[in-house]
């Protein structure tokens, strides 16, 4: 029990860390490209730690799987929303095209 | 454990704060845009952990609801406001 | 702290919108805001409240002004605001400012004596009104009246906006995102929506949820549906959409004459059956809210076509 | 002190703010934000003062909800009207509240209110 409860603490406190580093990055970085793979990054991960370090707390079945669900939806819509802005970027700007190859 | 979901609690609670200052300062629309977004991320893990914090399953729902909706607000930009500004991306007003 | 916390950050973030010297900026600092509110509400114990502000606050009003803002597209300056008036308005702001503060300030330090308590009645009541979660209960049985006749207010909104509709139809011109990515996760997206907004509608009864957050979330979608530039089925069936429209409203006043019939009082449900009623309201408020709150965003014309700027024409480049 | 008392101050303060907003704000679409702003404040406040003696109470959460939900619908009713007005007039404003002088012609306030990219 101890040791599940201190894997627990490990991931949501993790999950915690890298919003808050995701952020930082989102502040520090000095292009929006590069902001957008900060953005990506805190979704996937942070939040994943997250709900991963909440799971065996929860009491049905049914709210681990809403709680996935939650999760692949922040993936998903921050995926489509740096796709889109990257989009936007590159139209008015062409001169950056070059730097974003992943998309 | 309440310790460490209340620490964590208190952590994303800062992210959000950091975030509200880059969707403050800009500079340009995508990167308040993007803020925005980061925004509703952070809300939906701070609504999980208070769901569990408060004992109030009807939280997840919340949190469901915003996870849903993020993109919405994303897509009305795109759709909408970006022809606006052909001419330049940054805001100009920023600094 | 946590509520500390937040509570000082509200009126920054508010202090924020106001003082943004771009309106683009102030209007995705109001997005924030709406997502603030949502966790507020968590915090003051009222999800149901949570839930709606985070439909509405985050997802439609947001689309709503950013849509309102690619419309406005060539500002015009509002001019050069009154300088003669703008001490004296800058006094009166004050003073009303103060003024309000003061009440607050009264109301707090003297606590309401009210001489009902209302959370003891709804918990006396509850039994007898047919759903088991208070605020559904307070909704559609205790104050059904109220509810009636604010879905008869966004009927009127509703009227309005459409009488205010262009006549000319200049869809064409409108600006959508097309992107195979985003044509590919709607596929999923919408019906998804759609089935969390029916499981809203469903969990009404005995938990947070109910036919008001639902008809957002499925409210949400269809402006979705139409920001991704598809077409929705029915859309050019204008009684259809009017059907809809007053559905919602229609059934509301049709199950509450029911008990009239019988000799009872109008918006009361029948005794067995008043779960039933209350889900069959609900269900028709549902929809007819969404395609309510739907029709005020389509009620909006679409943006001007680039090199066809507003009629007057003078725009300043 | 409890937990409901720091946001029904942050309510009043939303609803002073929005209100000063509101008299001071020429454009239109920042007073109806200014104006939104002083309902979510009213909201609070009525929320967090109801439940300031007695405890979770569903009655002003139930007003409340229903007051959202018109909320939005005015909103989007206003947008309408706005941009049926700008169409009309090329205005963002109301014409009471340009000084008269100004209103044809080149005018010095541009880009000051408005800070569009030109």
């Amino acid at each position: 029990m101890m040791l599940i409860d201190l894997l627990r603490a490990l991931l949501l406190l993790s999950g915690a860390l890298f919003f808050l580093v995701g952020t930082l990055g989102i502040l520090r970085f000095p292009d929006t490209p590069s902001r957008i793979h900060a953005l990506t990054k805190v979704d996937n991960l942070g939040l994943g730690l997250i709900v991963l370090g909440l799971l065996p707390g929860v009491e049905h079945w049914p709210v681990a799987i809403k709680m996935i669900l939650i999760w692949l939806l922040a993936i998903a819509a921050s995926a489509l929303a740096g796709h889109l802005v990257v989009r936007v970027c590159r139209e008015f700007r062409p001169s950056n095209a070059g730097e974003q190859q992943d998309d | 454990m309440t310790q460490v979901l209340w620490i964590s609690t208190l952590l994303l609670l800062l992210a959000l704060l950091l975030g509200l200052w880059r969707i403050w300062a800009g500079p340009g629309r995508a990167d308040r845009m993007l803020a925005a977004q980061l925004f509703g991320t952070t809300g939906v893990g701070l609504l999980l952990l208070l769901a569990e914090l408060m004992q109030q399953p009807a939280l997840r729902d919340v949190a469901l609801v915003l996870a849903l909706l993020a993109i919405m607000a994303t897509v009305a930009f795109v759709a909408r406001t970006q022809p606006a500004d052909h001419h330049s991306e940054q805001d100009h007003d920023a600094d | 702290m946590i509520d500390l916390l937040l509570a000082l950050t509200l009126p920054l973030v508010a202090l924020g919108v106001l003082l943004a010297r771009e309106l683009f900026r102030a209007v995705v600092m109001f997005i924030a805001f709406g997502l603030l509110m949502a966790l507020v509400w968590v915090r003051l114990q009222a999800p149901d409240l949570a839930l709606a502000e985070a439909a509405i606050g985050a997802g439609l009003t947001g689309v709503l002004l950013l849509d309102a803002l690619g419309h406005l597209r060539q500002p015009h300056p509002p001019g050069q605001p009154l300088r003669s008036l703008l001490p004296l308005l800058t006094i009166l702001a004050l003073v009303l400012a103060g003024a309000l503060g003061l009440v607050l300030l009264g109301a707090l330090l003297e606590p309401l004596q009210p001489s009902v308590n209302l959370p003891a009645e709804v918990a006396l009541h509850i039994e007898a009104s047919g759903v088991a979660h208070p605020v559904t209960a307070v909704l559609l049985a205790f104050r059904a009246w109220d509810t009636l006749l604010e879905v008869a207010v966004i009927l009127v909104a509703v009227v309005v906006g459409l009488a205010l509709r262009f006549s000319h139809d200049d869809a064409a011109a409108e600006s959508r995102v097309s992107s195979p990515l985003l044509q590919g996760m709607l596929s999923w997206l919408l019906p998804l929506m759609l089935l969390v907004a029916l499981y809203l509608l469903w969990i009404g009864s005995y938990r947070s949820g109910g036919a008001f957050q639902a008809a957002a979330v499925m409210a949400a979608m269809l402006v979705l549906l139409r920001l991704s530039g598809q077409q929705l089925p029915g859309q050019n069936h204008p009684l259809l959409l009017r059907a809809g429209l007053v559905g919602g409203l229609g059934t509301f006043l049709l199950l509450g004459s029911v008990q009239l019939l019988q000799g009872g009082a109008f918006l009361a449900w029948p005794e067995q059956l008043a779960g039933a009623f209350i889900l069959l309201v609900e269900t028709a408020l549902t929809f007819s809210l969404a395609l309510l709150l739907y029709a005020l965003f389509e009620a909006s014309p679409a943006p001007a076509r680039k090199g066809h700027p507003p009629r007057t024409g003078d725009q300043p480049s | 002190m409890n937990t409901f008392l720091p946001y029904t101050l942050a309510g009043g303060a939303l609803v002073i703010l929005g209100l000063t907003g509101f008299i001071l704000h020429r454009h239109l679409i920042r007073r109806l934000l200014a104006f939104n702003l002083t309902g979510s404040g009213c909201f609070l406040v009525m929320t967090g003062l109801a439940q300031q003696g007695q405890g979770v109470d569903a009655v002003p959460q139930a007003l409340v909800l229903t007051g959202i939900v018109v909320a939005v619908s005015a909103t989007a009713l206003a947008l309408v009207l706005i941009r049926r007005w700008y169409h009309l007039t090329g205005l963002t404003g109301l014409p009471e509240d340009i000084e008269p002088e100004l209103q044809q012609g080149d005018n010095p306030a541009e880009g000051k209110t408005q800070g569009a990219p030109h």
